[in-house]
């Protein structure tokens, strides 16, 4: 199988302040790939700047989709050619209806009444939102606005899905759900970067991992084999030896 | 009777000016939330182009009118594109400023070109013909400028076919979007660009159509200002956020105007109508036809 | 020597709206400008050219306070010539005054330049309540009308105006018909015409500015409302209102109080060197209109008592001149008489006291309908 | 007598009922935690609860006296503070201004002694070190202090959370309304929030109402729990009678 | 580290020895500026130092609190008759009147406060313009404030002091003016200023956090009222005569545009946006004086223009800088100070 995208040495700044250094990663065709991260690693700052949001960076590195440079292009253009995006934070339009928000997710699509066929499809994985279809997203639910983020860029019919914490602040059974989702969508055929907080669940469904320090990749390689290093297991899943209590008393203390 | 229905008459005919440009300006406000007050110049220069070309060059007005199209939606992009768009960093407050120097701008340059002194627009219907009802409702004498009914049909074009237009195309929701999140709105793949360039453009061609309906009575630089100021009012009125509140809006402000003018004070008709805004808005924030959204935590 | 004259100079200022909604009235300080080209080509006054500092102020009274003190103390003006507006002269008429600098001709007839009266500013145009009183008598006594009413600017220019017509309506026992006040602002005057037109009036004055005096007959036309309009000096620029009205205008009675604005007559010749010199210095995007031909008007006694002062230009003699000027006749006005200051005599400072009427014809051309009205 | 009490309140949006019946009481100093799934009313109790929505019926007691109906700057001065699902900060201010709006309501400078702020011995200026120094106090607990000059706009998602925390702490409240607080952290830092909400309680002796989507921190703190799901109440117990419950299992665990 | 530390350094105004010197060199300019420069030149700097004051104040309530407002020519009009009349018809003098029609248009402020609180944005400006609107209407129909005629001023006494000339003028107004920024920044830099800002930042979070959000919005109209008041009646003493049409819209425009081009929600900017757009306001009609480009200017108008509209020039000229410096930085003067600050600190590195 070959890399659907590849980003190559891809360094970052805002403004000043650079948040990722020489970055290369690859993702293959079909596969759902997952990106920890302890808060402010860069996790989210890689999702924008493949999706160039971003202004004038990435400011080294290429970023090569489909075999096509990506890199400075204009974000709409970048969707169009087959990129779907859940920013972190939701970020609905809120004072647009959820329906609303559904149709500008499909706003490349050209086919019509293949949109209009999508609807059932995206209501059935989050029925709630078909109840609210007239509704302000701006007064959905924490929990609700993230179905519809998620929603809006399934019905796009992506490629390649990016997702930035999609679990964020979804109930339990919900989150289940949602990695469910990730499955069945990744069985038809669209390839998933999953950047998630819930490192356990992200590396159980994921095929590969790459988990991210300070702006660079620190630790990769097959899910099933980060699961089981040791210093994953600690950092990332919280599983310890010894007392939890003493060690947070410790940080404290330095 | 008569009189008031006459007032009532008068009062939907000043209100067609208004109604082009508070159209003209919601449909700006719709994809970048701010009010442009560069709106009545943006009317103004295209009317004085339109007289450049008739009086210097001797062009047939039809001919005229149809460059000034042109102009008017050319103006409207290049705003856009030189201005407005490298102020994206800017936040409403800057933007107001930007379109004020806008205004200044446009403003200046059409005085510096074409001096302070009224000019007449050779415009083939004269302001100052009627159409008599007399004849049509037996026993009235009301009265009906043939101007006023041309604009009043104009408007009510416009306003339907922009209306549809937005109604159902998907353009209508992108704009929308583009107004509350463009980041993101880019990131579904809407060019925000030219979405932004289409509504100066359009909103640039609105303004023009109401900018030369008002030059056919005197054409001088400050001509657009009071029916800017009271597009703008009827705009907020209907609600910044509806097509067709801006029209209404508009409507209700010009028979306002008249009907106080006409029963209780000629001399405070235009602050009374503004007053009666204000108490509107205080009971309903956003406007007549607009939803009003509370942020929710 | 005084300030602002020099044997070869003599400094005069005007400010003016050049910008702003009120620029239509800056034509005036141009035309003092050409009317100043015109003296110094015929070699100035006994050796002296006239430096003529015309400045905007876009009718901001602010901005002409800082104009005229700014020019005042950097270059020395000697005497202010016309200046545009009610407003902006107040502001500077404590200043002028408080220095002792000539002021002659302010371009508008307000009652305030004379009341009280100042020893050195010189009221030339004639109060907007007599040209008032003219065209209530005139439509009283020779048209026989009875209802009279009135439309006017709620400002001082159109108060004067019911001022005027009420007390000389009073005079023949007669009260307006209607009085009907403008916002200065408002570009809707249908309301207005509506009311004009429910009072059945047989003549109305219009004391607006000319931009809505043009609306409001052409709104009476629509409203199918005949009857005499009338109106003030301000709007009696015939062929630019018969253009701007296309052809409505046509019947229009106006007071007016040049020679300028007749076309029936044959141009005397000091008209004809005044055209001559129009067509010399003016630029070619201006127009001989009433406002530009003002700027004339209001300076022509200046210039005269400048002559008179001779070799001797100080602003005591100066003064002392301008009070004996008497009987003056240029292009504006008729006997212009100014007489020794006296402070309970608003008179003393006031020189026109007489207009006359003509009425608008085809094109845009006058006809003369009055002989000089004098009021007191 | 009970320390916080809600009787029975409802509220609905368009015809829905977001909030049916609610009713519950809080014991003095505990963790009360209120778990459901999406869009089953939490925020929307909380939200009544500080006095941003209006409930149509019912009572909220707070030492017996029914805040119900009092506008939110009042319900915050009688000591209850909260912080926001999506961060509510105020963006163009430092760490240390942030925290400084928590002092508000202790504060006395008006206008008129604002504007007469002369050297440091008036009284806007005593009171405004004083104050300082209180906050100092509780970002040494939060370890906020790296970030006491910088605007909180750029800072990471953690620290932010952490920030509105010192907010509402400063309020010095007796009761703290969390809504959740661990969310977008990794299980680490949701360790260190934990404890940090234990310390809270141990420390300043706070009553906290919490709302949490992650069960394993819902279990470990709380007290005891309060299920809802669409606006009605399932059940009110401690952790392991609510977690087994089956209709929580159903609704919102989604284990059999 | 230790954690001992004086807190009153936070909200020193003065936050170093540098400051305190630069400080001092200003107020030396202040005091030789009347024996330095031209009448005229202290007339400009009476006109500025009255729009510092109004910038100042409508800075608490765009800039700080975020409502926006284009009627505050209103409350200017307020100000300016408020004193005049006091003085003229009642006899009051000037160091009562001043105050008390200030406090006049401050409840005035509050007052058009109330709708504020529940409109923002386009729909808030449309009520405070119409606001603006009817006071210079008001006013301009009633006769006893002088109708459209306008109002002289009377003679300013001070004690037995007369406040005559314009240099006179200036030693009453620079301390008035300096009073009333240090009592902003005060405002601003405590308690009530972090009210406003966290209002305009995030209201509901203001509001459960204690802030009486009704309170403080109509409290910085109130304000920011009061300043465009006490500036209104200064105005009317630089002018020595008022007319209503004077506080016309443009007026509230301008104002507004000296707040955001210097910057929004920065004292510093809002003085420094007063000096640029008064001076701009004031000087640009000097342009074709200008050496070479005046000419140049008048030659281009006699080819591709108009001679008659020549002076509109100024117009443009002042359009182009405004946008301009908002394109270049959306934060205004204060914006390209700070950027010159940085670029000064880091130099020559
Ligand atoms: N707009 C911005 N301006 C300046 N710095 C930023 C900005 N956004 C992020 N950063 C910085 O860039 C770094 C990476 O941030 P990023 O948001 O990519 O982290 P993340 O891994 O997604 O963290 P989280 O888990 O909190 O979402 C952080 O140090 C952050 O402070
Ligand atoms: N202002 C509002 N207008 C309309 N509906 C609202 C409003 N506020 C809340 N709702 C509705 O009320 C329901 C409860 O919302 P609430 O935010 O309380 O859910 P929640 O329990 O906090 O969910 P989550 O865990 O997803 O945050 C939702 O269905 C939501 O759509
Ligand atoms: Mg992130
Ligand atoms: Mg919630």
């Amino acid at each position: 199988m070959s890399a659907i995208i590849e980003l190559k040495d891809v360094v970052t700044f805002y403004d000043l302040i650079i948040a990722l250094r020489s970055i290369s990663i690859s993702i293959e065709q079909g596969s759902i790939t997952a990106i920890l991260g302890n808060n402010g690693a860069g996790k989210s700052t890689i999702l924008k700047t493949i999706m160039g949001l971003i202004s004038r960076q990435p400011s080294k590195g290429d970023i090569n989709f489909l075999g096509g440079k990506i890199a400075g292009i204009p974000t709409e253009q970048i969707v169009r050619l087959g990129i779907s995006y859940v920013p972190e934070g939701r970020e609905v339009f809120s004072e647009l209806t959820v329906k609303e928000n559904l149709l500008m997710g499909a706003y490349t699509r050209k086919d019509k009444k293949g949109v209009k066929k999508d609807f059932p499809w995206i209501y059935n994985y989050f029925p709630i939102l078909k109840e609210k279809e007239n509704q302000w997203a701006g007064t959905l639910s924490g929990g609700q606005q993230q179905m519809l983020a998620i929603g809006r860029a399934l019905i796009s019919r992506p490629k390649l899905l990016l997702l930035d914490e999609p679990s964020l602040g979804l109930s339990p059974l919900l989150v289940k759900e949602i990695f469910n989702i990730i499955k069945a969508i990744n069985k038809e055929g669209v390839t998933i970067v999953l950047m998630e907080q819930n490192a356990k669940m992200a590396l159980t469904i994921s095929d590969y991992a790459y988990i991210l320090e300070n702006g660079r990749v620190g630790i990769k390689g097959p899910s099933v084999e980060l699961l089981e290093k040791k210093e994953v297991r600690e950092l990332y899943l919280g599983i310890y030896s010894g007392s939890s209590r003493n060690r947070y008393q410790n940080i404290k203390k330095k | 009777m008569f009189d008031f229905v006459q007032m009532l008459v008068s009062g939907i005919a000043s209100g067609s000016a208004y109604a082009l440009m508070g159209l003209a300006m919601v449909i700006i406000y719709k994809t970048s939330k701010i009010p442009n007050f560069a709106q009545g110049e943006m009317a103004l220069a295209p009317s004085f182009f339109a007289y450049m070309l008739i009086d210097s060059y001797h062009l047939p007005f039809y001919i005229a009118c149809i460059l000034t199209f042109g102009f008017s939606v050319f103006l409207g992009c290049m705003i856009e594109i030189i201005v407005l768009r490298k102020a994206q960093k800017s936040n409403v407050l800057g933007m107001i400023i930007i379109t004020i120097g806008l205004e200044m701008i446009l403003l200046g340059f059409v005085s510096w070109k074409f001096g302070a002194e009224p000019k007449s627009m050779p415009f083939p219907i004269s302001p100052y013909d009627s159409i008599p009802m007399k004849d049509l409702i037996k026993g009235t004498d009301l009265i009906i400028g043939t101007l006023e009914l041309f604009t009043f049909t104009i408007a009510l074009i416009l306003m339907i076919i922009i209306f549809l237009f937005f109604k159902f195309t998907k353009f209508g929701i992108a704009m929308k979007a583009t107004q509350q999140n463009q980041v993101i709105a880019r990131a579904m793949g809407i060019n925000t660009r030219r979405i932004q360039m289409m509504t100066w453009a359009i909103s640039s061609f609105v303004g023009c159509i109401a900018g030369l309906l008002v030059s056919s009575i005197t054409l001088h630089p400050y001509m657009m200002w009071d029916p800017m100021l009271k597009g703008f009012s009827a705009a907020v009125l209907g609600g910044m956020a509806s097509l067709p509140g801006s029209i209404i809006g508009a409507y209700i402000i010009g028979i306002l105007e008249s009907l106080f003018g006409g029963y209780i004070s000629i001399e405070f008709k235009s602050v009374v109508s503004l007053m009666i805004i204000v108490v509107v808005l205080c009971i309903k924030p956003s406007g007549l036809f607009a939803r009003h959204y509370i942020k929710k935590v | 020597a005084e300030e602002g004259v020099t044997d070869t100079e003599i400094h005069i200022g005007q400010w003016s709206p050049q910008t702003g909604p009120a620029a239509p009235w800056g034509a005036v300080a141009r035309g003092t400008g050409v009317f100043f080209q015109l003296i110094n080509e015929e070699g100035g006054i006994e050796g002296r050219k006239i430096v003529y500092h015309m400045f905007d102020d876009s009718y901001n009274p602010a901005k002409t306070k800082a104009g005229v003190k700014q020019l005042q103390e950097s270059v020395g003006i000697f005497a202010w010539a016309a200046g545009i507006g009610s407003a902006t002269g107040l502001a500077v008429k404590e200043y002028l005054m408080s220095k002792n600098i000539p002021w002659v001709g302010p371009c508008s007839g307000s009652t305030q330049w004379t009341n009280p009266p100042q020893k050195y500013l010189f009221s030339i145009y004639p109060l907007y309540a007599t040209e008032a009183k003219a065209l209530c008598k005139y439509a009283v006594e020779t048209l026989a009308k009875k209802k009279i009413g009135i439309i006017y600017q709620n400002d001082e220019y159109g108060k004067n105006g019911l001022i005027g017509a009420t007390e000389e309506l009073k005079a023949h026992g007669l009260e307006l018909t209607i009085s009907i006040p403008l916002d200065v602002e408002t570009s809707d005057i249908k309301p207005h015409v509506l009311q004009a037109r429910k009072s059945e009036a047989e003549a109305i004055l219009l004391w607006v500015s000319p931009f809505h005096a043009v609306r409001i007959v052409g709104t009476g036309k629509m409203m199918k409302f005949s009857t005499q309009w009338m109106t003030s000096s301000t709007c009696s620029d015939f062929p630019l209102m018969y253009s701007l009205s296309g052809g409505l205008w046509e019947g229009v009675i106006a007071a007016t109080f040049s020679e300028f604005a007749l076309s029936d007559v044959p141009d005397s010749p000091l008209m004809l060197k005044y055209k001559e010199a129009f067509k010399k210095f003016a630029s070619k995007d201006e127009r001989w209109s009433v406002f530009f031909w003002a700027g004339f008007g209001m300076v022509e006694p200046m210039i005269e008592a400048i002559k008179k002062c001779g070799k001797d230009l100080t602003r005591e003699n100066f003064v002392k001149q301008m009070e004996g000027i008497k009987d003056f006749q240029g292009v504006a006005g008729k006997n212009i008489t100014f007489k020794p200051f006296d402070e309970k005599d608003p008179s003393s400072r006031q020189g026109l006291n007489s207009v006359f009427l003509v009425q608008c014809i085809k094109d845009g051309g006058t006809k003369k309908l009055t002989d000089w009205m004098e009021f007191k | 007598m009970s320390f916080f009490k809600v009787e029975n309140i409802s509220i609905s949006f368009g015809g829905v009922k977001a909030l049916n019946e609610i009713a519950f009481e809080v014991n003095k100093g505990e963790i009360f935690s209120i778990i459901g799934p999406n869009g089953s009313g939490k925020t929307t109790l909380f939200n009544c609860i500080s006095g941003i929505y209006k409930p149509t019926n019912g009572k909220i007691l707070f030492n017996e006296s029914n805040i119900m109906g009092k506008n939110p700057h009042n319900i915050a001065k009688l000591g209850i503070a909260r912080t926001f699902q999506n961060i509510e900060l105020f963006p163009y201010m430092n760490t240390m201004e942030n925290l400084m709006i928590g002092r508000h309501i202790y504060m006395k400078t008006g206008i008129f002694r604002a504007a007469f702020m002369l050297g440091r011995k008036s009284f806007a200026a005593k009171e405004e070190s004083f104050h300082r120094e209180k906050v100092e106090e509780i970002m040494e607990l939060l370890d906020l202090q790296s970030f006491r000059n910088r605007f909180v706009g750029g800072l990471p998602y953690g620290v932010q959370k952490r920030i509105e925390l010192g907010r509402a702490l400063a309020l010095e409240p007796k009761i703290l309304l969390l809504d959740e607080p661990c969310a977008g952290m990794t299980s680490d830092e949701k360790e260190d929030m934990i404890f940090l909400v234990q310390d809270i309680l141990e420390i300043l002796g706070v009553t906290i109402l919490l709302i949490e989507h992650d069960m394993k921190v819902v279990m470990d703190i709380s007290n005891r729990i309060l299920a809802i799901n669409f606006g009605s109440p399932i059940v009110i117990g401690k952790p392991q009678v609510v977690q087994n419950h089956p209709e929580v299992l159903k609704a919102y665990l989604g284990e059999e | 580290m230790n954690m001992k530390r004086d807190y009153y350094e936070d909200i020193n105004l003065f936050h170093s020895k540098t400051v305190i010197f630069w400080f001092a060199v200003l107020i030396l300019f202040l005091v030789l500026y009347p024996f330095l420069f031209k009448n005229y030149y202290i007339y400009v700097a009476n006109y500025i130092a009255i729009n510092i004051i109004v910038a100042t104040g409508l800075n608490i309530l765009v800039g700080y609190t975020g409502l926006i407002s284009l009627g505050h020519a209103g409350f200017f009009c307020l100000g300016a008759y408020g004193t005049v009349i006091l003085m003229v018809k009642a006899h009051i003098p000037f160091l009562i009147a001043l105050p008390l029609s200030s406090l006049f248009a401050g409840l005035f402020g509050f007052l058009i406060g109330l709708p504020a609180l529940r409109l923002e944005g386009p729909y808030l400006s449309i009520a405070t313009l119409a606001f603006g609107l009817t006071i210079t209407q008001v006013v301009g129909k009633l006769d006893f404030f002088g109708g459209r005629e306008g109002l002289h001023t009377s003679k300013l006494l001070i004690g037995n002091l007369h406040i005559d000339s314009d240099r006179d003028f200036y030693c009453l107004l620079i301390p008035i003016t300096i009073i009333m920024i240090f009592i902003a920044r005060n405002i601003v830099r405590t308690r009530v200023g972090r009210a406003f800002i966290a209002i305009r930042d995030a209201e509901i979070a203001a509001e459960t956090i204690g802030v009486n959000v009704m309170l403080y919005k109509t409290l910085a109209f109130a304000i920011s009222a009061f300043y465009t008041g006490v500036a209104g009646g200064l105005y009317a003493f630089v002018l020595r005569f008022i007319e209503p049409q004077l506080f016309s819209q443009m007026m509230s425009i301008m104002f507004l545009a000296m707040v955001v081009v210097g910057g929004i929600g920065s004292t510093f900017g809002s003085i420094a946006g007063a000096i640029l757009l008064t001076l701009l306001d004031l000087e640009l009609r000097n342009i074709l004086s200008i050496p070479y480009l005046g000419k140049f200017l008048e030659s281009l108008s006699k080819n591709f223009f108009s001679i008659t509209g020549v002076s509109n020039i100024q117009f443009i000229v002042f359009g182009f800088i405004i946008i301009f410096i908002m394109l270049f930085e959306p934060l205004g003067m204060f914006g390209i100070w700070i950027r010159i600050k940085k670029y000064w600190k880091t130099w020559p590195f």
